[in-house]
Formats: C-alpha cells, sequence, structure tokens
C-alpha cells in the first residue's frame, strides 16, 4: 500500500467523523474540540503534501494507484499538479477556521460536525482523483452534506435553498455522468476510468461537442456561470456560516477546477470552438453579478453576487489561451476563497450579534467594532483588488492574459472591477460609517478571541500572496502552460457521427 | 373439407379483442374477471388450432394447463371479490376503477 | 363440408354471444352468454380434433368454473344494472379504440402470419391419424406426462397455493374482531373447498 | 408411440422443492401442532428452507444444461436470479415475523405463501419453456394476490388485492396469448433447442427474415404486454401504487424486490437471448415503454403524499431504468439488469423494512407528514432510509448509484445515449421526492405530542441493519457482485 500524504489528508476527516460520532451528543464543548482537532490535524497532514511537492514540473504527483473494481477498469488513483495542489491546501487551510465559525451552532451539533467533515473528505477528493469513477464518487459525495447543512442549519429558507442546490447540482452532474459513460467506452477495447488513459481519446467533433456540453453543463452550475447561478445567492445565503465559507471558498471551485481539468483536456476542439461562448458568459457573469450586488439589501446576498462576479473573473482567464490567464485564475481561485470566506466568517459574527443580515440595520458599527471594522475592510480591499493584496496579483494577471488573447474583452472585466469596488466598498461605509441605527449596535461587542483566531490567518495569507505570490505562481505555473497547451491540442478524428455511438 | 386455420384464428382473435375492451370498460369487478375468461377461451381456440395446424396435440396439452390456472384464477379472484363485499357489508362490488392513478 | 357448417354456427353463436356479453347489463346474462361461448367453443375443439380438450372445457369451464361464476354472482346479489357513467374520461372511447387496432393486427396476421407450411405436408391430417390411433386421450396422456411433466408438477403447486390462498382469505371474512387470532390451519373453512372441487 | 418418460433430474428445480417442501412442512406442522406451543419455531422452519434452496441453487454455479425435457435451463443467469430471490424470501420472513407478531396475524399460511412465491419466481427465471414461465408466473402471482389481502379488516388492502388481481389476470391472458401466437409459429414453446432437429423459438428466431415473422413479432408484443404488469412498466402500471400501498409492508417490499426480478428475468431471457435476432423488432417497444416509464414514474412519484405510494412509483421508475439495461441487449446489459435487479431489491426490502417499523401497528402511519422529525426519534431508522432513499436517487457510494451506472454504461456501449440522458434526467425528476422524504424527516419537527411508533423487533432491525450494510458494500467494493452478474450467462446449446 504505498499511501501519500494526499491520501491521509483525504480520509483523516473521515476518521474525525468517526470520533465526532463516538462523542455523546450532550457533550457539545468536546466535540467542537474533536472537530477543531480533527481539521487541524488535516491540514498538518497537508503540509506534507506542499513539502513533499516539487515545484517546476507539470505533471502529477504524490500519486497512489489502486486496483478496486478491475472488472470495469476503476481504480482508486489520486495525485496533483500544481492546480489541485493549492486547491487541496486552501481547503484543509480554511476547515479548522470554519469550525471555528462554527461555535454558535448548538443544536445537533454532532451531526453538525459529521456533516462537516464528510463534507471535506468530499471536496479533498474531488481535487485530488485521478479517476473519473472516484471524481464522480467524490463530486456527489460533496452534494449530499452541504444539502443537510444548509437544509438543518440554516436560515428560514434554508428548505427551498437545500433543494434547490441539490437539484441544480444533480441535474449537471446526472448530465455529466452521462458523459463519462461515454467517454468510458469511447476509449476503445479496454475501457477505462482512469483520467490518465483517457486523456486525447480520439473523438468526432460532434460527440466532442455534446460530450463537453455534458460536462460543461455540470461545472457551470457549480461555478455558476449566468444562467445557471439562480441557486447560489439562495444556497449561500440560507446556509450556515461554515457552509457558506465552504460553498463560496471550495465548492464554487470545484467547477472552474472541472472545467479545467476535465471539460478541456478532454475535448479540446470543442472547447476551442466554443471559448467565445464561455467568455460572453464569464464577462455577463462579472458585470451581472457585480450590478446585482450592488442593489441588495442583504449582506450575504451581496458577497454571494460578488462570487458570481468572481468566479466570472475566474472562468475568463481560465479560457482566454494564454499562460498569464490560466495562472491569474488558478491563483484568483485561492484568493476568492481567502477573502470571500473571510467575509463570510464576518458577516456571520455579525450575525450572531444582530440576528440580521440587512444592510439597513446596522450602520455606524465602526465605533462600536473597530477590529471587525478594521479586518472587514481589508478583506474587502483584498476583494476588490487593491495592489499588494492577494486579490490584486489574480485579476491583474487574468487581465493581462486577456489583454494578450482577445484584447478588447479586458474592457468590460475591468470595468467589473470598479463596480466590485463600489459595491463592497458602499456595503461598508453603509454597515461600520453612519450614525448607529440602534441601541444594539451601539453596544456591539468587538470581535472575541475565537474570531481574532479564526480571521487571523487568512488575513496574514492575503498580505502574503498580495506581496509574494512567487512560491504560488511557481507551483501553478508548469501545470498552467500544461493546461494551457491541451487546450490548442486537438484530438477530434475525421467522420464517424456521435449516433452510431463509440 | 376442413376450414382453414385462419377462421379459426380470426375467431379467436376476436373473442380476445371482446374480451380486452370488455375488461376495459366495465366496471363490474366480477364482469371484469368473466371478460378475462373470454379472453383465455379465445386463447384455448388459438392452441387448438396451432395444434391441428402443427399435426399433434402439444396445443391441447397446453389447453389443459390453461383450464387448470383459470380455475386457480377463479378460486382466488371471486374469494377476493367476495371477501370484499362481506367486508363492506354489503354487495357493492362496483367501482372497481382500474386505471386509476 | 360438415364442418364448414359446424364452424359457421360455432362462429356466429361465439362471437354473437361474446358481443352480447359486451352489451349485457345484468352480470347473470353476461355469465350465461359466456357459458354460450364456452360451449360453441367446445364444438369448435370437436371440429378440431381435441376431444379430451373439448370435454373438459365442457366440464370443468362451463361447469365448474362458470358454476361458481354464477353462485358467487347470486350470493352477492348483483343481478342488477351497472351505473353507465364513464369510469375515467375517454377510457371507453380508448378501450374501443384500442381495441379496434388490435382487432386489425389480429385479423391482419390470422390472414398474413400463417402462410408459410406449418410443419409441412398435411399436418391436419396427422393429426386425425394420431386420434384414430392411439386416439385423442391416450396421445394426450402421453404428451403431458412425458415432455410436459414438469408443468404438469407445477401446476400440482400452483393449485395448493390456490388452496391455502382462499383459506386464508375466508379466515378474513368471519373475523370479527381484531384479537380473535385464527386458530392455525387446522380450521378448515367452507371456502377453501370450492378451490378444491374445481380442480377436481 | 412409447411414452418417453424424460431422465428425472432434479438439479434444475432442486430449490424450488426445497422451498415447496418447507412450505409444505410449515402449513402441516403448524396445522397438527396448532398453536398450543406458539409459533416460535415457524420462521426457522422458513428460514431453513430458502438457506436450502439457496444452497442448493449456488451449487449448480457454471452447470450449462438443459433438464426435464428441455422445460428448465440451468445456467448462471437462473441461478443468480435464484439466489438474489432466496436472500429477498428470507429478508421478507424475518420481516414479517415482526410485522405478523405485531399485528396479530397467522403466520404460517404467510410464511407458505412466500415460500410458494420465491418458488414460482425461481421457476420463473429458470424456465425454457414458455409454458413453464406463464405456469410459474401465475404461481407466484396466485400467492401474492393473496398476500397483499393479508391484512386484516382492511378494506383498502382487500380492493388494491381486487386491483391487483383484475389486472394481473388481465395481463396473464395477453401474456398467454402470445405464447399461443409464439406456438404457432413455432410449433412449440420451448425456448432452446433440445435436439438436432427440434424446433424452438430461438432457432426460428435466429433463421432470419426469410421465415414469416408476423405472427412471432405479433407474440412477441403480446408476450412484452404481459411481462410488463409484472414489472410494472408504464402503461401497464394502474395496480402499482395501489397494491403496494395496500399491501402489508413487508410483501410490499418482497413484490417489489422478487417480482420485479422474476419478471425482468423471463423478459431478459425471452428478449435477450432468445429474441435476439429480432431485435429491431422489439426494441422500438421496449424503448417506448422504458422512456414512458422511466419518466411518468417519477413525474408522479412527486405529488405522492403517502410514503408507500410513492415508494410504488419510484420501483415503476426503477422498472424503466432496468429496461434501459433490456434494451442495450448486449453483455453489460444483461449484468447490468441483473446488478440493478439484486441490489435495488435489496435496497428496496430495506425502505420498507423501515416504512414497517415506522408505521407502527395496524400501519397506520405511512403519510409523509407522520415522518415530521423522524431523525430526532428514530435517528438509526431514518438514517438508514435516508440511505436507502439515496440509493433509489443513484446517489454515490450507495449500490444504487453503481446499478444506474452500470444499466447505462451497458445502453451507451450500444450507443443509445440519448435513451441515458431521459434516464439521467428522469432520475434527477426522481430525486426530487426522494428529497421531499429527508426534507420532512431531518428538517421538520416532530408533531408535539404524538408519540414515535415503537421500536421494531429485532429481527426487523435486523433486517434494516444488513440491507443498509448491503447498500454501502455494493455501493463501494461491488466487484465481486458484479463479476457474478457478468458470469451469469445464459444456458447455450453445447456450451
Amino acid at each position: 500500500m504505498d499511501l501519500s500524504w494526499l491520501d491521509a489528508a483525504i480520509f483523516a476527516p473521515l476518521v474525525g467523523a468517526v470520533a465526532v460520532a463516538i462523542v455523546p451528543s450532550r457533550n457539545l464543548s468536546t466535540l467542537r474540540l474533536v472537530a477543531l482537532a480533527s481539521t487541524i490535524m488535516t491540514f498538518l497532514l497537508s503540509l506534507g503534501i506542499l513539502v513533499d511537492f516539487e515545484a517546476g514540473t507539470p505533471g502529477f504527483q504524490l500519486t497512489t494507484s489502486l486496483s478496486w473494481i478491475p472488472e470495469w477498469g476503476v481504480g482508486y488513483k489520486t495525485g496533483i499538479d500544481g492546480v489541485s495542489l493549492w486547491m487541496v491546501l486552501l481547503t484543509t487551510f480554511l476547515m479548522p477556521l470554519a469550525v471555528l465559525a462554527s461555535w454558535s451552532i448548538t443544536r445537533r451539533a454532532k451531526a453538525y460536525f459529521i456533516f462537516l467533515l464528510a463534507l471535506q473528505t468530499g471536496m479533498t477528493g474531488v481535487f485530488s482523483s485521478l479517476d473519473m469513477f472516484l471524481f464522480y464518487l467524490f463530486w456527489e459525495a460533496t452534494l449530499i452534506p452541504m444539502y443537510f447543512l444548509i437544509g438543518m442549519w440554516g436560515y428560514d429558507r434554508r428548505i427551498y435553498a437545500a433543494m434547490k442546490f441539490f437539484l441544480f447540482t444533480l441535474v449537471g452532474s446526472l448530465l455529466m455522468l452521462a458523459g463519462i459513460l461515454f467517454l468510458y467506452f469511447a476509449a476503445g477495447d479496454n475501457p477505462t476510468f482512469e483520467y490518465q488513459a483517457l486523456l486525447g481519446t480520439p473523438l468526432a467533433l460532434d460527440a466532442q461537442r455534446l460530450l463537453f456540453l455534458a460536462f460543461f453543463a455540470s461545472f457551470a452550475v457549480k461555478v455558476p456561470l449566468v444562467p445557471l447561478h439562480t441557486w447560489l445567492p439562495d444556497a449561500h445565503t440560507e446556509a450556515p456560516t461554515a457552509g457558506s465559507v465552504m460553498l463560496a471558498a471550495v465548492l464554487l471551485k470545484m467547477g472552474a477546477y472541472g472545467l479545467i481539468r476535465f471539460a478541456i483536456p478532454f475535448f479540446p476542439d470543442a472547447a476551442r470552438e466554443l471559448v467565445p461562448l464561455v467568455m460572453t458568459l464569464a464577462i455577463i457573469g462579472i458585470l451581472y453579478g457585480a450590478l446585482v450586488a450592488l442593489v441588495q439589501k442583504d449582506l450575504k446576498r451581496l458577497i454571494a453576487y460578488s462570487s458570481v462576479a468572481h468566479l466570472g473573473f475566474i472562468v475568463l482567464g481560465m479560457f482566454v489561451g494564454t499562460l498569464q490567464g490560466m495562472s491569474g485564475g488558478i491563483l484568483q481561485m485561492v484568493n476568492h476563497g481567502l477573502s470571500t470566506g473571510a467575509l463570510f466568517m464576518l458577516v456571520g459574527a455579525l450575525y450572531d450579534r444582530r440576528h440580521t443580515r440587512l444592510i439597513a440595520d446596522y450602520g455606524g458599527l465602526a465605533r462600536s467594532v473597530p477590529i471587525m471594522a478594521g479586518v472587514f475592510l481589508f478583506v474587502a480591499l483584498s476583494s476588490l483588488g487593491l495592489p499588494a493584496l492577494n486579490g490584486f496579483v489574480g485579476e491583474f494577471l487574468v487581465l493581462v492574459g486577456t489583454f494578450f488573447g482577445y484584447r478588447w474583452w479586458v474592457i468590460p472585466a475591468a470595468f467589473g472591477i470598479v463596480l466590485a469596488a463600489i459595491y463592497l466598498l458602499w456595503a461598508y461605509q453603509r454597515v461600520f460609517h453612519g450614525e448607529p441605527a440602534t441601541e444594539a449596535n451601539r453596544a456591539m461587542a468587538d470581535l472575541n478571541v475565537r474570531e481574532l483566531v479564526m480571521l487571523a490567518p487568512i488575513v496574514a495569507l492575503i498580505i502574503f500572496i498580495g506581496v509574494y505570490p512567487k512560491p504560488f505562481l511557481d507551483r501553478i505555473e508548469p501545470s498552467a502552460e500544461r493546461l494551457v497547451q491541451q487546450l490548442k491540442q486537438s484530438s477530434v478524428v475525421p467522420g464517424g457521427g456521435v449516433a452510431e455511438g463509440p | 373439407m376442413r376450414v382453414a386455420p385462419e377462421y379459426y384464428l380470426s375467431l379467436a382473435g376476436l373473442m380476445f379483442v371482446i374480451g380486452v375492451v370488455g375488461a376495459l370498460i366495465r366496471r363490474n369487478a366480477i364482469v371484469i374477471f368473466m371478460f378475462v375468461e373470454l379472453m383465455l377461451n379465445a386463447v384455448n381456440l388459438a392452441f387448438v388450432t396451432f395444434a391441428r395446424m402443427w399435426g399433434h396435440v402439444d396445443g391441447q396439452v397446453l389447453v389443459f394447463f390453461v383450464l387448470v390456472v383459470a380455475a386457480a384464477e377463479v378460486v382466488v379472484g371471486l374469494a377476493i371479490i367476495l371477501l370484499i363485499s362481506r367486508n363492506r357489508g354489503s354487495s357493492d362490488v362496483d367501482d372497481v376503477n382500474l386505471l386509476r392513478w | 363440408m360438415i364442418e364448414i357448417i359446424v364452424f359457421g354456427v360455432v362462429f356466429v353463436v361465439a362471437l354473437g354471444s361474446s358481443l352480447a356479453m359486451l352489451f349485457a347489463k345484468n352480470a347473470v346474462h353476461a355469465a350465461l352468454f359466456l357459458v354460450a361461448t364456452q360451449i360453441a367453443l367446445a364444438l369448435a375443439f370437436l371440429l378440431e380434433g381435441g376431444q379430451f380438450i373439448a370435454a373438459i372445457q365442457i366440464i370443468v369451464y362451463a361447469g365448474a368454473i362458470m358454476v361458481l361464476f354464477l353462485f358467487v354472482i347470486m350470493l352477492l346479489g348483483v343481478d342488477k344494472k351497472e351505473p353507465l357513467i364513464e369510469p375515467l374520461t375517454g377510457q371507453r372511447p380508448l378501450a374501443i379504440g384500442l381495441g379496434a387496432v388490435l382487432a386489425a393486427e389480429m385479423l391482419w396476421v390470422a390472414w398474413r402470419g400463417i402462410e408459410f407450411a406449418a410443419g409441412g405436408g398435411d399436418a391436419a391430417g396427422r393429426l386425425v391419424d394420431t386420434n384414430q390411433d392411439p386416439g385423442n386421450v391416450l396421445a394426450v396422456a402421453r404428451v403431458l406426462f412425458s415432455k410436459y411433466l414438469l408443468p404438469f408438477e407445477a401446476t400440482s403447486v400452483m393449485l395448493v397455493v390456490a388452496i391455502v390462498g382462499v383459506m386464508v382469505l375466508a379466515r378474513r371474512m368471519g373475523m370479527t374482531t381484531p384479537g380473535e387470532v385464527a386458530a392455525g390451519a387446522g380450521e378448515e373453512s367452507d371456502l377453501a373447498s370450492p378451490g378444491g372441487g374445481a380442480t377436481g | 408411440m412409447e411414452m418417453d418418460i424424460p431422465r428425472i433430474e432434479l438439479a434444475g428445480i432442486a430449490p424450488e422443492i426445497a422451498l415447496t417442501v418447507a412450505a409444505l412442512v410449515i402449513l402441516v406442522v403448524h396445522a397438527v401442532l396448532g398453536n398450543r406451543f406458539s409459533t416460535w419455531y415457524l420462521p426457522y422452519l422458513a428460514t431453513l428452507g430458502l438457506v436450502v434452496a439457496g444452497a442448493l441453487a449456488v451449487i449448480v454455479w457454471d452447470v450449462n444444461d438443459l433438464q426435464l425435457s428441455g422445460m428448465i435451463a440451468l445456467d448462471n443467469f437462473a441461478t443468480f436470479v435464484k439466489v438474489s430471490l432466496a436472500v429477498f424470501g428470507l429478508l421478507t420472513v424475518w420481516l414479517g415475523r415482526d410485522y405478523l407478531t405485531r399485528d396479530r396475524l397467522e403466520e404460517s399460511e404467510f410464511y407458505a405463501l412466500v415460500l410458494f412465491a420465491v418458488a414460482g419466481m425461481m421457476l420463473m427465471a429458470a424456465a425454457a419453456d414458455l409454458i413453464v414461465m406463464f405456469l410459474a408466473l401465475e404461481t407466484f402471482s396466485i400467492a401474492l394476490y393473496v398476500l397483499v389481502a393479508f391484512k386484516r379488516r382492511s378494506t383498502e388492502a382487500q380492493e388494491s388485492a381486487m386491483k391487483y388481481f383484475l389486472l394481473g389476470a388481465f395481463s396473464s391472458a395477453f401474456f398467454l396469448f402470445g405464447i399461443a401466437l409464439a406456438y404457432g409459429a413455432v410449433g412449440t414453446t420451448n425456448l432452446y433447442s433440445t435436439g438436432p432437429e427440434a424446433d424452438s423459438l430461438f432457432r426460428f428466431a435466429s433463421a432470419g427474415p426469410s421465415t414469416d415473422l408476423d405472427l412471432l413479432v405479433l407474440a412477441m408484443g403480446l408476450i412484452i404486454v404481459g411481462l410488463g404488469f409484472k414489472i410494472a412498466a408504464v402503461p401497464f402500471h394502474a395496480w402499482t401504487p395501489d397494491a403496494y400501498q395496500g399491501a402489508p409492508s413487508p410483501v410490499t417490499g418482497f413484490m417489489a424486490a422478487g417480482s420485479k426480478i422474476a419478471g425482468f428475468a423471463a423478459l431478459i431471457r425471452v428478449l435477450d437471448a432468445i429474441l435476439f435476432p429480432l431485435r429491431w423488432d422489439w426494441r422500438p417497444l421496449v424503448i417506448g415503454i422504458a422512456v414512458l416509464t422511466m419518466i411518468v414514474g417519477s413525474v408522479l412519484a412527486v405529488v405522492q403524499e403517502d410514503v408507500k405510494r410513492m415508494l410504488a412509483y419510484s420501483s415503476i421508475a426503477h422498472a424503466g431504468f432496468v429496461l434501459v439495461g433490456v434494451v442495450a441487449a448486449n453483455d453489460r446489459g444483461v449484468s447490468g439488469s441483473l446488478f440493478y435487479l439484486a441490489t435495488y431489491g435489496l435496497t428496496v426490502v430495506g425502505s420498507f423494512a423501515v416504512v414497517s417499523i415506522l408505521a407502527g401497528p395496524g400501519e397506520h402511519r405511512t403519510r409523509l407528514t407522520d415522518y415530521r422529525g423522524a431523525f430526532y426519534q428514530r435517528p438509526l431508522l431514518a438514517g438508514a432510509l435516508t440511505l436507502f432513499l439515496l440509493a433509489l436517487a443513484g446517489v454515490p457510494v450507495t449500490s444504487g448509484f453503481v446499478a444506474k451506472l452500470v444499466v447505462f454504461g451497458a445502453a451507451i456501449e450500444s450507443g443509445y445515449w440519448w435513451l441515458v440522458v431521459i434516464g439521467v434526467l428522469a432520475s434527477a425528476i426522481a430525486a426530487f421526492f426522494y428529497l421531499r422524504v429527508l426534507v420532512v424527516m431531518y428538517m421538520q419537527e416532530p408533531i408535539e405530542g404524538v408519540e414515535p411508533a415503537p421500536s421494531g423487533g429485532w429481527l426487523a432491525n435486523g433486517v434494516v441493519a444488513i440491507t443498509a450494510a448491503t447498500t454501502i458494500v455494493f455501493g463501494l467494493a461491488w466487484g465481486p457482485l458484479i463479476d457474478a452478474a457478468e458470469h451469469a450467462r445464459f444456458f447455450v446449446a453445447g456450451g
């Protein structure tokens, strides 16, 4: 059994979940501590990945390959490259913070932590699977815990939001399942689900188009790209804080990750054909998300729409076909995870104090909670791309990459950044400045130690990436280069319609 | 001078169709069940006809099986119908709406 | 020649009675028409060289089964008119349309489908020979107890199932209080016997 | 003309014989002893019979033979189905024990009828002659008609039994007319050729378009219709919701699992093995039925308010998914369908076990609203039901997902990718109603003042545990089962 740190990081949370299950449910503080300890342990394990990972090589590393269902060519195959490395680390990094953000969960905490830990296994697994069956398993495995997290611990319209989230994602992923199966049989006499064996499977162009759309349906729902985004504001708004954090920081990235890991390399010709469409959708997402965010009255909903805009940026960078765009998009995935995660945590902290998410209910908080205001402003600035903070690096790379690829598309994208500055700063101003609307706002308590501990690592990373992104980009670029190449390859076979089947 | 199997088969087919239509449009359980019996009779005729067509008695043996099955079905079916009427305290076994979802 | 005439009678009676069943408002009438159909079919079986089958058609079908039917009808007193309301909107026309399609298919197949020479040669003549020697009953018995031995045994299991089933159902009829747990299979029920009777 | 008594080889029907004997022993012993010594020994007898039957089925694995004048096919296909049926029977008997003692219903007849039904279903899977198939079908159908009416003093149950019976008899007549026409076309009802000169349906179908096929094609259509009733395919599904709702829950689970696998075994044998050469004739019909079944089953399930009724529509939808594998008509289609039916059977028996326990004495609580907050009152049962529902929805890590994967995979291999797209969309619709149950169980509070149903006995809980475990195991380590299903080949002459 050759297992790597990666496999340990994937399954450690499940061990944690079992541990949580053993703890008696009355014992709330023990439950929290066990969950926290398990996530911290997982994070430490994932540092092992970082140590073992060799920068500068494009291929997959820390691979594990075990036989599982040989009858159907299913194997347990994991491994990471420069893209998934940061996604895995982002997940393991944010998870302890999400547990810290869950202190307000006192009802059915045991089930809550079990679902949260199961979710972590699913997310880590998605980013490290090199077998389509395994990937799909993890992909769907993220769905159920999230469904319960939203539905059981969410806010008023939680059931509606949970159902919508589940069904949107399920329709997409089932179409992808059909696509995976088609690909599986197209691969030749010895069908396999292995990712690397499936790469470069020759396919007729019309088959490629259909398959790309099947995969795209799944990933575009997850990203989400307009017009498939309508589940997102509901899910983000209704989810409990930790749910919103993981949803925004990691689950959405699964969509973008799927696009570059699977949709493009498997079907490069179809992807090339559809680049204008995807880019258009991305630009629409940037502008639409920003404009809708401007008019939101609900703080969580505002951040949710800002995610739509940010993810538009990420997808734009990935599809322009330049190294800068791709690296920027990948780095931006990390950045968005950090800043949006932090924003959701802050809103969660506000909600814990005042039990409202409406911007109008706040105002003048800067006087009563100066630290919180400061952190909020800082994170907002990171999110809108202030130079020397992480967001700037990513967005700048995306814009440069877009400029080299498709010159004029830069203009609407840049306009999106301006809008982001407006809605975030305006929201900050309305919440933290002016006269306190109520007595409750005046008497609000500032961030406590737990919340500081939970936000401090994020703040530190935001500065670190903003000032010194090199360690990150060093590891991203070789893989990004390969991904860009994959978009330029061709695997089309002449003739042969899709109707005849594989 | 023999009658060609086509005629017998036509008779069997028509009886079968009448059975189908009757079972679908009537509402009394017993009457529906009688139409099912009519369908089985049509089957018997078909079996006997084909037996002669092929020149062996296999088809007639098959009729024997159909008869046994019909008998067993009748016993259970009528018992169920009786049961319902007893438990309802009336003889009202109408309103078997077979195609309700 | 005799076959043609008798078949004509059989055809008219069987089809006429079946159609009459469709339009009979009274369950007893429908049952009687069914008996007529079955007797006509028994005649047809005779014409086609199935003497044994013709006999049991009368004995079991027209005799036992239909008597059971009439018995139940009388017991329930369903000798009254059925309501003519359509159970499901459009069900009646739909059923008739379906029937028409099915009938067309049946007739088409009957006249198109068996053109190929079944068995070759004078197959019907062979059956006549078999009925001469060793005789219809013996021929049927030989096939039944050799080739069709397994299905024959299977019917016995099926009849046992029917008898057990009717016993269970019969016990549900007399039940008055839920506390009255059935006292096991030893408690013979009257209604179990028709099951045995019809099969005997 | 001398009688040639067939060689009496019993290997092929040994399991059926064992079951019949066990059923008769149960009836006789109970009749002799009465209720004087309680009835604790009855489920043991039934268990013994089923275990012996399963073992007798297993020991002929990899035997490829026709027995009893070609009436019985002794092949791995039949064996796979027989073993699955023995397992379903066992679970039903155990669950039934709990149910019967709770509701104080007579036990001996219940076990005997279940055993007879299993025997009939096994015979159906092994039948190599249409008339045997028909008799087997009637045997288990009659047993099921009675089992559906098994609740005492429940007019609802009895009416659903009547509806089931009438439609069952109606469909039998179709099946039978199909047999008659097939007999007319070929001169025999046998599926396989037993000798070099013997005729069989298979030989005839293989002869190709040189022969006049009209009669056979119509026969095929009627046989599909007749079996379509048994597997609850649309538009022959009208009995399903009522029968599933009215029957005692253990029986419902048994019907959903056993009746389906037996009906499909016959359908697959006739279509995918015997009439394979005529696949271009039957495929359009079966595809139409499959599409209708998947869509109608899924859509109508969404609006149901009764859990048993909802599971009935779900079982209809599942018949549609299996039909997708039948349509594929390749090796993977056959093995995939078998895998699907086996795992679906376990899952559905498990779900009805939970429903049976939660419904309480007299089975009064089966409405969706009765499940409010079930998770907080019975966390383990609700958890198990969650697992079953997710498996029915086809969510990974459960056997239901793998089942869908292999069946859809087979269809894609045959080039029916568009059928798969319809299938996945239908299963997305279907997911909606499974989610509804989850919402009620987890996201709503229990109704104040309503006591939860008493917990089930150890046997019923054991059934839930076993089926839950298999649902997970066959979702993760599905290699051995799919391997067995892939080796479940049909009888091949001279093979």
